[in-house]
């Protein structure tokens, strides 16, 4: 019988950012709008297995989840000493990678949606890059998450697959299925040393838009904010404030969800998603 | 409600050896950890994925790794199933300032996968025990 | 300016096998005999990234690399946590084939390299009427000596330990670049992926009482670099000379992972084997 | 044919604590362990990624937790630019199937500072590259 093959495939697309070339790999599936979908830090694009199956989202948007340089097969670049280089992310290199690899593959305002690090990266594009895209859905995002950067991440008398896997554990809401709590721990067990770590720099060092973030032009591009009532690292107490501080942005808190909402329970999840894609769908029409 | 007391602790002491998942990660688990719920302290001895010894009021000269130190209301809530938020994790209610972990952290993170794995099994028993008895 | 893609596709097949439906993650480029690439112990399909975009191979083979269960992007299978993962022959040998037939391959050559070189034994010996060749790369009969606790142990950081335990089976004459890239591959395995793969390297494999057992009907090549300390030239030799038909080749100024620490010169021993399995080459090796 | 004395244990020690990697993965190694070339034994007391101190003058005062071992003939070919095969790493030398190197002691000190001590051990391959004037191994 003919083999069983998922609709979901992989490429690899060289991508410019500051003159050095990085070697991207996506999956994609799905034809319509393009949705752009960021990992959270040290983990890799697996975490969007379920949107990029769902037919009620596929029939409208083409789903497009990456893996960030550094993370899982986007290797770090050729003709770079890497290995002589501490990895910390910047929001400069971050932003700047989105943007190119958007255009590199010649989408047209596409849908950004990311989640923790790639939540808070929304609401820089949000700020710098809002023509570049369509709609941008912030998820477990807030304008000060400090904290996370730890030295327990890359030590080396410490297992730092199984230590990342059971603390991000505690990030997961108590209601996830078995299935989905273990294979988002096990993302995070195939991290590469320093990696984890070095995103944080960005989520709890780099990032405080505290004064900023009300200079977010909602009427230049829609901005949606999502957080689970189980995450703790941007509690939704922080995520309604941030949101209390942009005009025109829309700020919602889903239960029964912690830090992965994408990862943790796609069908929870989409009662909440589902809304704002059909609005950006809806908008997408008007001429 | 179930709370965080010795016959809770001696039942968790029974489960550990018969969880398979414990048993693996468990193999190379070694520390002494103070659990403290209010003015109830624990001292729990750890070897080998297996709970070895519970001393309830331990004499200040017995030496411990690392301390779970939280109020009775903080551990009642992590005991539930499903646990309510900033409740539900050691890490989330250290960090929203409803739990204390102190102590020589570097022994936490070195035993860090089969500890998570114990706090669940604690969970399980008190579930099992408390959910008969409603 | 239109993206630059490489010519190589991702997509993932589910392969029933054992009572469980794996979810298996592979790459493939080119199109002609299928040639089925096995990765190292503890890493991906990634290692063969240079022969899946290497127009003289893709030009007459369908290279097809994939992702063993639990690694790179191929899942766990479902209860993964409650058990001890040790690879065994059986359930290795088996599985391979299971992706061969799950794709509805016709008579694949199999080359793999360390682990997925000695897995070749097995096959030639219990799947020879399903196989066309096999290039089994630093490979022997047995292996002992890296079944090693400390590759998985909640004291030592997994991805350091591991990577750099293999670094020095790398040949100085291989460029940097590559090396840490093969290193960066090592680094990313979860945690007992690595070791779990070793038990079948130096515990489960155990060929030397079955080298004699094989038929010699499917042609064998056992390519060895002489850096290559887990399994010496020597070994790989000594393993050729008790199976009929095999033919051992030593490779000069390279290690245990000759695709990925150095594929330039890899390919001057390569080409003449495939060409030999595809019937235009010049006879054995270089 | 190198000689491993106080001159060249100096300049070896020089160029790993001028390396700019060893800081960042060195970070955590605070030990000390024992080279033992041929019949003549070293102690190499690490802090925090960096040498403090190698001596010869093994005491009470020079304590270590692994050891490497292995005869002259091994670290002659170790340190050489382009080490033949066999000979380019410790872990291919102390492999049981070839014994050229043994490794003592507590080892998980070892394998938890697996990246800095083989990225520092790889150093000797530049000694000889760096003259080094004066002596400055305590050789009491």
């Amino acid at each position: 019988m003919a083999p069983k093959i998922s609709p979901v495939t992989g490429h690899y697309v060289d991508v410019d950012v500051a003159d050095v070339t990085y070697q991207v790999f996506y999956l994609h599936n799905g034809t319509g709008i393009p949705l752009l979908c960021q990992h959270t830090a040290g983990c890799h694009n697996h975490q969007y297995r379920n949107l990029l199956r769902d037919p009620a989202v596929t029939e409208r948007f083409q789903v497009i989840a990456y893996d960030l340089p550094y993370h899982g097969k986007s290797d770090p670049p050729n003709g770079e000493q890497w290995w002589t280089r501490q990895y910390d992310l910047t929001a400069e290199f971050f932003q700047e990678f989105v943007v190119n690899f958007a255009r590199t593959l010649e989408l047209d305002r596409p849908v950004f949606m990311g989640s923790s690090m790639g939540g808070v990266v929304a609401l820089h594009l949000a700020r710098d890059h809002s023509e570049k895209f369509r709609a941008l859905i912030a998820l477990e995002a807030a304008d000060y998450t400090p904290g996370f950067y730890l030295d327990w991440w890359h030590h080396p008398a410490v297992e730092d697959g199984s230590v990342a896997a059971s603390v991000i554990e505690g990030l997961i809401a108590p209601q996830t299925s078995e299935l989905d709590r273990r294979l988002t721990m096990h993302y995070y067990a195939q991290a590469a040393p320093g990696v984890l770590k070095g995103d944080l720099y960005f989520y709890s060092v780099e990032h405080d838009m505290r004064e900023t973030v009300s200079e977010i032009d909602t009427s230049k591009v829609p901005l949606y904010l999502l957080t689970g009532e189980y995450d703790y690292l941007s509690t939704p107490t922080q995520t309604i404030a941030t949101a209390e501080k942009i005009v025109g942005a829309k700020v919602e808190t889903m239960c029964e969800i912690g830090h992965f909402p994408m990862s943790e329970n796609h069908d929870t999840f989409m009662t909440y998603l589902r809304p704002i894609l059909d609005e950006i769908a809806e908008r997408h029409k008007e001429p | 409600m179930a709370a965080l007391d010795h016959p809770l602790l001696e039942r968790l002491r029974d489960a550990m050896p018969n969880d398979p998942e414990m048993q693996i990660v468990g193999k190379f688990m070694r520390c002494d950890v103070l659990l403290s719920s209010g003015d109830k302290r624990y001292l729990l001895r750890f070897d080998h994925g297996r709970l070895t010894e519970i001393v309830e009021d331990p004499h200040p000269a017995l030496a411990w790794n690392f301390a779970l130190k939280a109020g009775p209301g903080t551990w009642e809530r992590f005991l539930q199933d499903p646990p309510p938020p900033e409740f539900h994790d050691v890490w989330a209610a250290a960090w929203l300032g409803h739990l204390t972990l102190e102590g020589d952290i570097k022994v936490f993170m070195q035993n860090h996968f089969a500890f998570w794995r114990t706090l669940k099994l604690l969970r399980i028993q008190a579930q099992a025990t408390s959910g008969a008895a409603a | 300016m239109t993206a630059l893609h490489e010519p190589v596709t991702g997509r993932y097949v589910y392969v029933p096998h054992g009572g469980h439906e794996y979810r298996i993650y592979y790459e493939e480029a080119g199109d002609g005999i299928p040639l089925v690439c096995l990765h190292t112990a503890g890493t991906d399909a990634r290692e063969w990234r240079h022969q899946l975009n290497d127009a003289d191979i893709t030009s007459h083979y369908r290279v097809i690399a994939f992702d063993m269960p639990r690694h790179g992007k191929s899942i766990p299978p479902v209860g993964f946590e409650r058990e001890e993962y040790r690879l065994t022959a059986t359930f290795y040998s088996e599985f391979v084939m299971a992706f061969c037939d799950a794709l509805e391959l016709e008579r694949p050559v199999v080359m793999g390299s360390s682990m997925g070189g000695n897995i070749c034994l097995h096959i030639a010996l219990n799947f020879e009427e399903k196989i066309r060749a096999l290039i089994a790369i630093e490979a022997c009969d047995h292996s002992p000596g890296w079944y090693i606790s400390w590759l998985e142990h909640p004291h030592v950081h997994g991805g350091e330990a591991c990577a750099t335990s293999v670094y020095g089976l790398m040949a100085p004459q291989s460029p940097d670049e590559y090396r840490w890239e093969t290193w960066w591959y090592y680094a990313q395995g979860g945690p007992g992926i690595f070791k779990g793969d070793l038990y079948f390297y130096s515990v489960d494999h155990d060929f030397r009482k079955l080298n004699e057992k094989i038929t010699g009907n499917v042609p064998l090549y056992l390519m060895t670099g002489v850096y290559d300390f887990a399994c010496t030239p020597e070994m790989t030799e000594a393993t050729a000379q008790k199976i009929k038909g095999a033919e051992s080749i030593i490779m000069e100024e390279i290690g245990h992972f000759p695709m990925s620490e150095n594929p330039v010169t890899f390919k001057r021993y390569l080409m003449p084997v495939l060409e030999t399995i595809r019937g235009v080459g010049s006879g054995g090796g270089a | 044919m190198t000689t491993f004395d106080s001159r060249w244990m100096n300049s070896w020690m020089d160029t790993v604590n001028s390396d700019l990697v060893m800081p960042r993965i060195g970070r955590y190694f605070t030990a000390g362990f024992l080279l033992g070339i041929g019949d003549e034994e070293w102690v190499v007391s690490m802090q925090r990624g960096q040498i403090e101190r190698i001596t010869d003058n093994l005491s009470i005062e020079t304590p270590w937790s692994f050891a490497l071992r292995a005869p002259r003939e091994s670290w002659e070919k170790f340190v050489q630019k382009i080490p033949p095969p066999m000979y380019n790493d410790i872990w291919a030398m102390a492999h049981p199937l070839h014994g050229r190197l043994r490794m003592d002691g507590d080892v998980k000190v070892l394998w938890q500072n697996i990246r800095a001590l083989t990225w520092m051990l790889a150093c000797m391959r530049q000694v000889g590259d760096r003259e080094v004037v004066e002596q400055r191994a305590t050789r009491v």
